[in-house]
């Protein structure tokens, strides 16, 4: 019985072998355990012995409010001839911070990268202001009104020539490196946690960087801001002299609002190592820190696994008022319809609803709980956008204003918004968003009105000569049938909808439109070379207005400009070129409604609506706020109503 | 299921077609489903008889009567798709001429084998020819659509005291425009699934959806088969350089992920339609047949019979088409009315991912737009017509297989 | 008591189109250490009696569905399935037509061989090889050390029938069933297959119940030839009988086509017609469509009628035996 | 058995080549802008559209090269004249689709343009003098070379020089307004520019042959394969081949679960359906599978995740994830819980679909053999039923399925997109989605190129199993 024995002694030793792995498991799992507790204890430990000792820098945040920060701050703050001024509020109460919690949020994809000078999009641009600080920032309260940020004062005579104050004993975040491997070191610096100072050397730097040629990303967006600079040098390390070359509003925006990057970090390889100065704009591009965030802002970068997750702790050593938890935690979750079930499921802590999803949970909701739970609260906020369908100007049919107003008057806005996109938004008659004071109120929306269409239409020479229920003209010695044909974004089904609904009531009006949903770059592609006649499309807007981009007529000769409907109106250029140079707010609102008047009447585009968002969350966060401002999300202004994790 | 012109010399049992259908016959879930997909052919082919917004029978008063429906059928404004023009031109060639022409094909049964074959190739011409006049004398026509939307004219006029007699479709709704009202309305007795987003009746587009998916399913298998019978009979036949290209070609597309593919070029297509979706997948499925017909080739290339054909004198072609071609035809059956539902089931996968034509009431659309609600019956409907669609066609792949494998005959 | 005794055997499939009465009241039995042909036509039934005796029939469609089968006294057709287990492969052992495909391509020849003889006997592994080792070398098979662990198709076609006997005879079976051993092989081969089982009978006294086609081999190996037609029984005699005096027309005329019995020259006598399909045999005597003798009386059940010792015949008509011969 | 092997392998790298080569072209030719995916929705930033940094794009991603042959050195004095002229043409005078072009081609041909700019530099017309100057200080631009790999000092060194002689001639355009001595020096320095390299300026016939060749995406794309860099995407500049190993692990998860537990119940399944073969219970079995077979993957993750993570009663499951994200630390073997809990719902999907095709494969397998002579003759040994289907059927019905397993290699580690997605798992299969949505060619050839070599290897190492598991087959 050779087999058996065998047999017999396999399974013995498999047997022994099993037991021993349970054993070694359920050892290793206590280990582990234990690990796990002592950690937590000393974090528990470090925190209590951090509270005990002062930063140097920052001063512990009192409930002084909106008290000067430092006296460096208040001494600056005195001085009339600097442009920032004190903040109307704080962002954070002191009272509310929640020590071990973490503020739990959704994104929807992973931003292009963490360097906010190299990666673009609204999404790194949010998340820089987590862990970046910059030269200033608009305050909450009162968005015209520069408050300090990184620096303190801020001087001019001639608004071309600025004098910064910097704020001092300010540092780096430590890079999120292996620090353990020792590769690092050349990274240590003098201060608190070896970290690296702030300094003047580093917005210079970053000003280097910008006007590199080789440096591509959202760097080309700035960079049209700062050609126009003469110079710049740190005069020490904390004072900054920059000379642009014209006058411009948008000069102050740029400067204060620009993303500031470390020179320690950013001028080296991995090793340390300078760069060469010849490709040193190259090497920031794919520069191997890009993955990663550092700053010098209220939450520091701890890690980001793509698809994943991205974390953030709070920084201990912020030199302004700390967020009121401890960590926060994005998570990667693509599909949109998973957002509701992650809320529900308590996965996260708040989420922003789709329009369908808002039908879903709020309108058709009969009993007025949120997602059948009562813990669940809602908020609204209003972005800075419009959305509109361009006609392009160049194109015979649509280079009448008529024909473009009764192209407005047959468009549906108002039951479109009810009913697809469920009022999540107001209909909007220009181009700026309507909580700035840039909007002229007195200007309505034009209505739905198919017989003023229809008269419109028979005014500017269309009519059914031939009876098949399409109108038709003569142009050039040719009749043409009224049809065209509108560009849709074809990955969005609301927007299928919207032409489909259209087309129908186009076809009483007797013009035929074809809708034709394309991909965003095959959309881009066609803009770009003027190929349309009319497309849907929105725009995010800026406190700020600026009409040059899109409004300009020498913008509407330029290949892949942004005003791609060729709109070409010479007051419309004398008040873009105004506004650039027009730094007195009243002046500026003037100019604002003159051509906010003037759009209306022209209709270079049908002005459809302005969206807003709704956020749903727990109601152990305190009511959610949002700026006013893009990008509107600040998590810094979340806190939750329960001192410690549960 | 022709025979083919010209018979072989030294065939194998002639009626090996009739004995396959014996055999598929004698399986009665495969027949059973067979039955199931004629039915949902005609579902889709009589669609627009079971909904339409357009009244069959329309008087105003004592005005003519007139039929607005069958207007409707040819406006190339109204069905703007060319799968419902030639599904509409299905309709009208099937009412006219489906009861005739069944007739005439039993009848051939009776004829001598032969005969038969011709008779009923004659006839198989003859509906394409008409199919095709349909479609030509609809290209003809003029396309003014009927501006008038028939349910609000009619309760104006009633509401101005003209009697109207108006006789609709069992569902009154159009598959395409939507009444912004009634969006999203939960399933009731005049909307028995609800409506959509647009405030389109689900039902219909369920209904118009499959003419989507058959289409897909049978025009993108069709490419494919013959893209893969053609290469495939080039490599078998003729072996060598021939057949060691094709073969190395073959390697290459199955080595690439097919969805994987098919996903990548979908989104590199920047105005997608339900052609390109068909092309894209007939690309990457070619290699099937194309394998299948390459290895019966290989096996009876040095058959008996083929040796004889080639000793008589028969040129090449006719040997590779008359003769070894239709012994192939059992495994490509099979594997296209399998390739059918996978068809369907990756069309509706592009869709669900995003990558399909949003224009057409395809079955993965509704899916994919039901998924952002909480209605239930946006997202069952819509699974469920595939489902059902691609178990038919699975059960009868199955059955042909069966009664194609003497192997697994009991 | 005879070693096997078939009465009144019934096995019948059941088709979608319709019920094959493949044997349909076949009854004989073997001798220990006699030797029984059963012949026939394709069709009539040879295998599907073999296969019916140690119920390796296919379960559906096919079904015994009457008679019995006498082994040593006991009905296999009533035993249980694991006492039935105990009587397969061992007291008796069955080797069939292909040799080609009867063995399992992935086990080696040793394997399968061992495998029955450990299932039968209490034998260690070691054992048992050595007991294959022997059998393999008692079938002729040259080398067999090196051909034990060697795969089916490593080996001829010979070589693999030699490799069944030798399974087959591994346990001393009392019965071994032979059905068409020698079908797919040279003549050669055949010969010296048939001289071996001869051989082997000689040596353990087993009987054998030779299913063949060809009335050649009957002659010179058994001792009694069961003739079947339709699948039932037709003639009955010890073999020196039947080639004298064969009473069934049918059994005539099967002999009559045997070449040695055609004047040279002349062309070789064909009994006309052809077997009728299972699905559509006539009633009564079942060659009746076949039969030069036949009368409206064969459509009744043909009664045996006992023509001599061991010798009986199912016939409405026997025939007086055939003209000249020996 | 060894020589066929090493063949084998061998025969990997032409197909290999063939298929980067088919994924290369169809991606390549597709239209859309690389990186210009996405966006939209929300709607769009005004910006301005900067040349300078697209071309830095493009020569970064070698998108300003032809796909897979190169001609631009046939290119003529006649069409650079067309292309100078419609970029500075009057606006309105050229369509813009044509300007565009123009534009395109003037950036990227580089040092093809340059003998015909020098010959438009000599030209009578100022104005076409002064853009023929401004496309040659774009033109002329030299590369730098790779100073990551290789001979990092002397490469830092050359393009030290590059960047100098780069950021000269850059300086030698004017403008409209400037003087005539300004634009002679300049046009002087040209011509001097031009003596002093005048090889750097004409082919050979073996020079153009290899430029059509060499000097082209594909080509570029390939150098860089050999040294396993397969680039970097062109979204978030990672090194596409991390990104795909770290999603690798995800998806392989996932895949080996799924396929484990697969078999586990098909094999089983297949056999009893092939024992039963024609029974009530085969009939309900065989339609079951069909059923599971027809349901398409996305719904059915789709309703399970509506039934089993939604509602009170049966809100068993997580709602999609890997692993819980928001935990604090864990011990191993709670994570490995705690995945193993998250991945009930994904693996059910999985399974559902694959099991009907394994224990279909099972199914015929078993039944192809069961009526094989050899298992008579097994049973006519005595052998009992399950020793008979255990030893004797199984060995070979299950020769197929088990040669499936190499097929299935690709899967394992490339997952499913529908499942990922839907249940939001990082894994290969979802970063392919995002790649394509997202147009980030790099990531996307990665992912197919990867699952491409696991084909070829599953493809192999089924052939190789196949010899193994069946010994009538040998391979030499």
């Amino acid at each position: 019985m050779r087999q058996s024995g065998q047999s017999t002694l396999l399974f013995i030793s498999l047997g022994l072998l099993t037991t021993i792995n349970v054993i070694n498991s359920w050892q290793i799992d206590h280990l582990e355990r234990l690990a796990i507790e002592d950690s937590a204890r000393l974090a528990a430990i470090e925190a209590q012995l951090r509270a005990g000792v002062p930063v140097s820098g920052a001063a512990t945040t009192t409930a002084a409010g909106p008290a000067a920060r430092s006296a460096q701050e208040a001494e600056a703050l005195a001085d009339p001839k600097n442009l920032l001024r004190a903040p109307t509020r704080p962002r954070v109460r002191a009272a509310q911070v929640s020590p071990g919690r973490t503020l739990r949020m959704q994104i929807g994809q992973d931003p292009q990268g963490l360097n906010p000078l190299i990666a673009k999009g609204a999404d790194v641009n949010e998340y820089s202001t987590y862990f970046n600080a910059f030269m200033a920032t608009r305050d909450i309260g009162e968005p015209e009104r520069w408050v300090p940020d990184l620096a303190v004062k801020v001087t001019t005579d001639d608004d071309l020539r600025y004098r910064i104050e910097l704020r001092k004993g300010v540092h780096w975040h430590r890079p999120a490196v292996d620090w353990a491997s020792g590769r690092y070191d050349w990274a240590k610096g003098p201060g608190p946690d070896d970290r690296q100072p702030f300094t003047a050397h580093d917005v210079v730097f970053t000003l280097d960087a910008i006007r590199n040629t080789q440096t591509a990303g959202r760097v080309s967006d700035l960079r049209t801001y700062f050609e126009p600079v003469v110079a710049y040098r740190a005069v020490d390390d904390h004072t900054l002299e920059i000379q642009f070359k014209e006058k411009a509003y948008t000069n102050r925006s740029a400067l204060f609002e620009m993303p500031i990057i470390p020179r320690f970090l950013f001028s080296v390889d991995e090793d340390g190592k300078p760069f060469d100065a010849a490709t040193w704009g190259l090497k920031l591009n794919e520069h191997w820190y890009n993955q990663k965030a550092i700053g010098t802002g209220p939450l520091q970068f701890v890690s980001w696994e793509p698809g994943v997750k991205m974390e953030f702790a709070r920084d201990p050593h912020y030199f302004g008022e700390p967020v009121a938890y401890d960590r926060l935690l994005m998570s990667v979750v693509k599909d949109q319809n998973a957002w509701p079930r992650k809320l529900k499921a308590g996965e996260l802590d708040f989420i922003y609803l789709q329009p369908e999803q808002f039908k879903t949970e709020i309108l058709d909701d009969k009993d007025g709980v949120l997602l059948d739970n009562p813990a669940i609260k809602r908020a609204d906020f209003s972005l800075f956008n419009y959305f509109y369908v361009g006609w392009n100007a160049d194109r015979p049919k649509f280079a009448d204003k008529r024909v473009r107003k009764a192209m407005t008057l047959s468009f549906n806005r108002a039951g479109v918004l009810e009913k697809v996109l469920y009022n999540q938004g107001a209909l909007t008659s220009g181009p700026f968003p309507q909580q700035t004071p840039c909007y002229d109120k007195s200007v309505q929306p034009l209505p739905f009105d198919l017989e003023a269409a229809k008269a419109l239409l028979t005014e500017a020479g269309w009519t059914d000569t031939d009876g098949d229920g399409v109108r038709d003209k003569v142009i050039d010695g040719q009749r043409v049938p009224f049809t065209f044909t509108l560009i849709t974004f074809g990955s969005s089904s609301e927007y299928e909808t919207i032409a489909s609904t259209w087309r129908e009531d186009l076809l009483q009006i007797g013009v035929q439109m074809q809708p034709l949903p394309l991909e965003w770059s095959a959309m881009l592609k066609k803009m770009d070379e003027r190929d349309f006649d009319a497309f849907t499309g929105a725009w995010v807007t800026t406190w700020e207005a600026d009409l040059m981009q899109l409004w300009h007529s020498a913008e509407a000769d330029k290949p892949k400009s942004g005003n791609r409907i060729g709109f070409r109106n010479a007051e419309a250029d004398r008040i873009a070129e105004a506004l650039r140079l027009e730094f007195d707010e009243a002046k500026r609102v003037e100019l604002c409604h003159a051509f906010h008047r003037l759009v209306a009447e022209e209709q270079p585009y049908t002005f459809f609506y302005q969206r807003e968002r709704t956020v749903l969350y727990w109601e152990h966060l305190n009511a959610l706020e949002f700026l006013q401002i893009p990008p509107h999300r600040d998590v810094r202004l979340f806190s939750f109503n329960q001192p410690a994790s549960p | 299921m022709t025979e083919p012109a010209a018979r072989p010399p030294v065939a194998e049992d002639p009626s090996w077609v009739d004995l396959i259908w014996v055999q598929f016959g004698k399986r009665k879930i495969a027949r059973g489903a067979l039955f199931g997909l004629l039915g949902l052919l005609l579902l889709a082919i009589y669609a627009p008889l079971l909904a339409s917004n357009k009244p069959l029978l329309w008087r105003v008063a004592d005005g003519p009567l007139s039929s607005p429906w069958l207007l409707s059928l040819f406006d190339r404004n109204f069905f703007e798709n060319g799968v419902d023009l030639f599904f509409n031109a299905l309709l009208v060639c099937v009412s006219l001429l489906g009861l005739p022409a069944a007739w005439a094909w039993r009848r051939a049964a009776t004829l001598p084998r032969a005969a038969r074959g011709a008779r009923r190739a004659r006839l198989l011409l003859g509906g394409i020819g008409a199919l095709l006049l349909t479609l030509g004398l609809n290209a003809a026509a003029p396309q003014a659509r009927p501006k008038e939307v028939y349910p609000a004219l009619q309760a104006q006029l009633e509401a101005q005291g003209t009697p109207v007699l108006a006789v609709y479709p069992p569902l009154p709704h159009s598959f395409r425009d939507g009444v912004l009202d009634q969006a999203r309305a939960r399933p009731s007795a005049a909307h028995p699934l609800g409506t959509d987003a647009a405030g389109r009746d689900v039902l219909v587009r369920l209904i118009f959806g499959a003419r989507i998916s058959l289409t897909i399913g049978v025009f993108a298998v069709s490419l494919y088969i013959s893209i893969g019978t053609v290469l495939g009979a080039l490599a078998g036949y003729f072996g060598g350089r021939v057949d060691l290209v094709i073969q190395r070609l073959i390697e290459v597309v199955i080595c690439v992920p097919s969805l994987f593919l098919i996903l990548s070029v979908a989104a590199f297509i920047e105005d997608r339609s339900i052609f390109h979706i068909m092309v894209i997948i007939a690309a990457v499925a070619w290699t099937t047949p194309a394998r299948l017909v390459r290895a019966e080739f290989l096996r009876h290339r040095n058959l008996d019979f083929v040796a004889a054909a080639r000793a008589i004198g028969y040129p090449q072609h006719t040997i590779i088409f008359a003769e070894i071609l239709p012994n192939t035809l059992g495994p490509v059956l099979v594997s296209a009315t399998f390739g059918v539902a996978s068809a369907i089931l990756t069309e509706s996968t592009m869709s669900f991912l995003g990558l399909g034509d949003i224009t057409v009431p395809s079955w993965g659309q509704m899916l994919n737009a039901g998924r952002t609600t909480s209605e239930w019956t946006l997202i069952l409907a819509p699974g469920f017509a595939i489902f059902v669609t691609v178990s038919l066609l699975n059960l009868v792949g199955d059955g042909f297989r069966d009664a194609i494998d003497p192997k697994l005959r009991r | 008591m005879p070693l096997l005794e078939l009465i009144d055997l019934r096995t019948h499939f059941f088709t979608d189109a319709g019920v094959l009465r493949s044997v349909d009241g076949v009854s004989f039995s073997v001798e220990a250490g006699e030797t029984v042909g059963v012949v026939g036509e394709s069709g009539c039934g040879k295998s599907v009696t073999a296969m019916s005796i140690l119920r390796l029939i296919p379960e559906p469609p096919g079904r015994i569905v009457g008679g019995e089968i006498r082994f040593l006294g006991q009905d296999l057709v009533r035993m249980p399935i694991a006492a039935l287990r105990k009587v397969r492969g061992n007291s008796i052992s069955m080797i069939f037509q292909e040799p080609m495909t009867s063995l399992n391509p992935v086990y080696t020849v040793g394997d399968q061989i061992i495998e029955a003889i450990l299932l039968h006997q209490d034998v260690d592994e070691d054992r048992a090889r050595e007991i294959a080792l022997d059998m393999l070398r008692k079938v002729g098979i040259p080398a067999p050390e090196q051909r034990i662990d060697e795969y089916p198709h490593q080996l001829s076609g010979g070589m693999k029938q030699r490799v069944m006997i030798a399974m087959a005879l591994s346990c001393q079976p009392k019965l071994l069933i032979a059905d068409e051993p020698t079908t797919a092989l040279d003549v050669t081969i055949q010969a010296q297959i048939l001289e071996l089982l001869k051989q082997l009978q000689a040596e353990q006294g087993m009987g054998i119940m030779l299913i063949t086609h060809d009335l050649g081999v009957v002659a010179e190996t058994t001792d009694k030839v069961v003739v079947l037609y339709g699948g039932q029984m037709a003639e009955v005699a010890p073999t020196s009988t039947l080639f004298s005096s064969a009473s069934h027309p049918y059994t005539q005329g099967l002999l009559r086509s045997l070449p040695d019995r055609a004047p040279p020259g002349s062309r070789l006598p064909t009994i006309p017609g052809m077997v009728p399909s299972p699905l559509q045999f006539p009633t009564g005597c079942r060659f009746r469509t076949r039969c030069g003798q036949a009368s409206p009386a064969c459509a009744a059940l043909p009664p045996r009628v006992e023509r001599g010792p061991g010798h009986a015949v199912w016939c409405h008509h026997p025939q007086p035996p055939a003209g000249g011969a020996a | 058995m060894l020589q066929y092997t090493i063949r084998r392998v061998l025969l990997i790298f032409p197909t290999f080549f063939l298929i980067s080569l088919l994924i290369f072209v169809v991606l390549n030719v597709a239209p859309g802008r690389p990186g210009a995916g996405a966006g939209g929705g929300g709607g769009e930033q005004a910006g301005q559209a900067e040349q300078e940094s697209y071309r830095i794009f493009k020569e970064q991603f070698n998108l300003d090269k032809p796909i897979a042959l190169n001609l631009r050195h046939l290119t003529d004095l006649a069409e650079v004249a067309a292309w100078v002229d419609a970029v500075r043409a009057a606006p309105g005078a050229v369509p813009p689709a044509a300007r565009i072009d123009a534009q395109e081609r003037l950036e990227d041909y580089g040092l093809v343009l340059v003998p015909h700019l020098l010959v438009l530099l000599e030209d009578a017309d100022p104005e076409r003098q002064r853009a023929a100057a401004a496309w040659l200080a774009v033109a002329g631009q030299q590369r730098f070379q790779n100073d990551r790999r290789g001979d990092v000092v002397a490469a830092r060194e050359a393009n030290r020089a590059i960047a100098a002689a780069n950021q000269e001639i850059k300086g030698w355009t004017w403008t409209a307004a400037a003087p005539a001595a300004e634009v002679e020096q300049k046009r002087a320095a040209w011509r001097a520019w031009a003596a002093a390299a005048p090889d750097r300026l004409e082919w050979t016939p073996a020079e153009r042959v290899e430029m059509s060749l060499l000097d082209t995406r594909f080509a570029k794309y390939w150098q860089n394969l050999l040294l396993l860099d397969f680039g970097v995407s062109n979204i978030d500049r990672r090194p596409v081949l991390d990104t795909l190993l770290s999603k690798m692990k995800y998806s392989l998860s996932l895949g080996t679960l799924a396929v484990v537990i697969a078999y586990i119940v098909a094999v089983p399944l297949g056999i009893f359906s092939a024992v039963k073969q024609g029974t009530t219970a085969d009939l309900v079995t065989t339609i079951g599978v069909f059923v599971l077979y027809s349901l398409p993957s996305f719904f059915v993750g789709t309703v399970l995740l509506r039934i089993f993570t939604e509602g009170d009663p049966l809100a068993l499951f997580p709602t999609g994830d890997f692993e819980t994200l928001s935990a604090g630390p864990m011990t191993t073997a709670e994570r490995l819980g705690d995945i193993a809990w998250h991945l009930v719902l994904p693996v059910v999907t999985y399974t559902t679909g694959a099991l009907a095709t394994l224990s279909r494969y099972a199914r015929t397998g078993v039944i192809d053999v069961i009526r094989a002579d050899y298992i008579r003759t097994a049973r006519a040994k005595g052998l009992s039923e399950p020793v008979v289907i255990l030893k004797h059927a199984l060995r070979n019905g299950m020769i197929p399925i088990l040669t499936l397993l190499g097929s299935l290699l690709p899967t394992l580690v490339a997952g499913s997109t529908v499942i990922e997605v839907i249940f939001n798992i990082p894994g290969m299969g979802q970063h392919l989605y995002n790649a394509i949505n997202l147009r980030d060619y790099n990531a996307v050839m990665a992912v197919l190129l990867a699952s491409s070599v696991l084909s070829l290897l599953g493809i192999l190492l089924s052939d190789l199993s196949y010899a193994l598991v069946d010994p009538r087959i040998s391979l030499d």
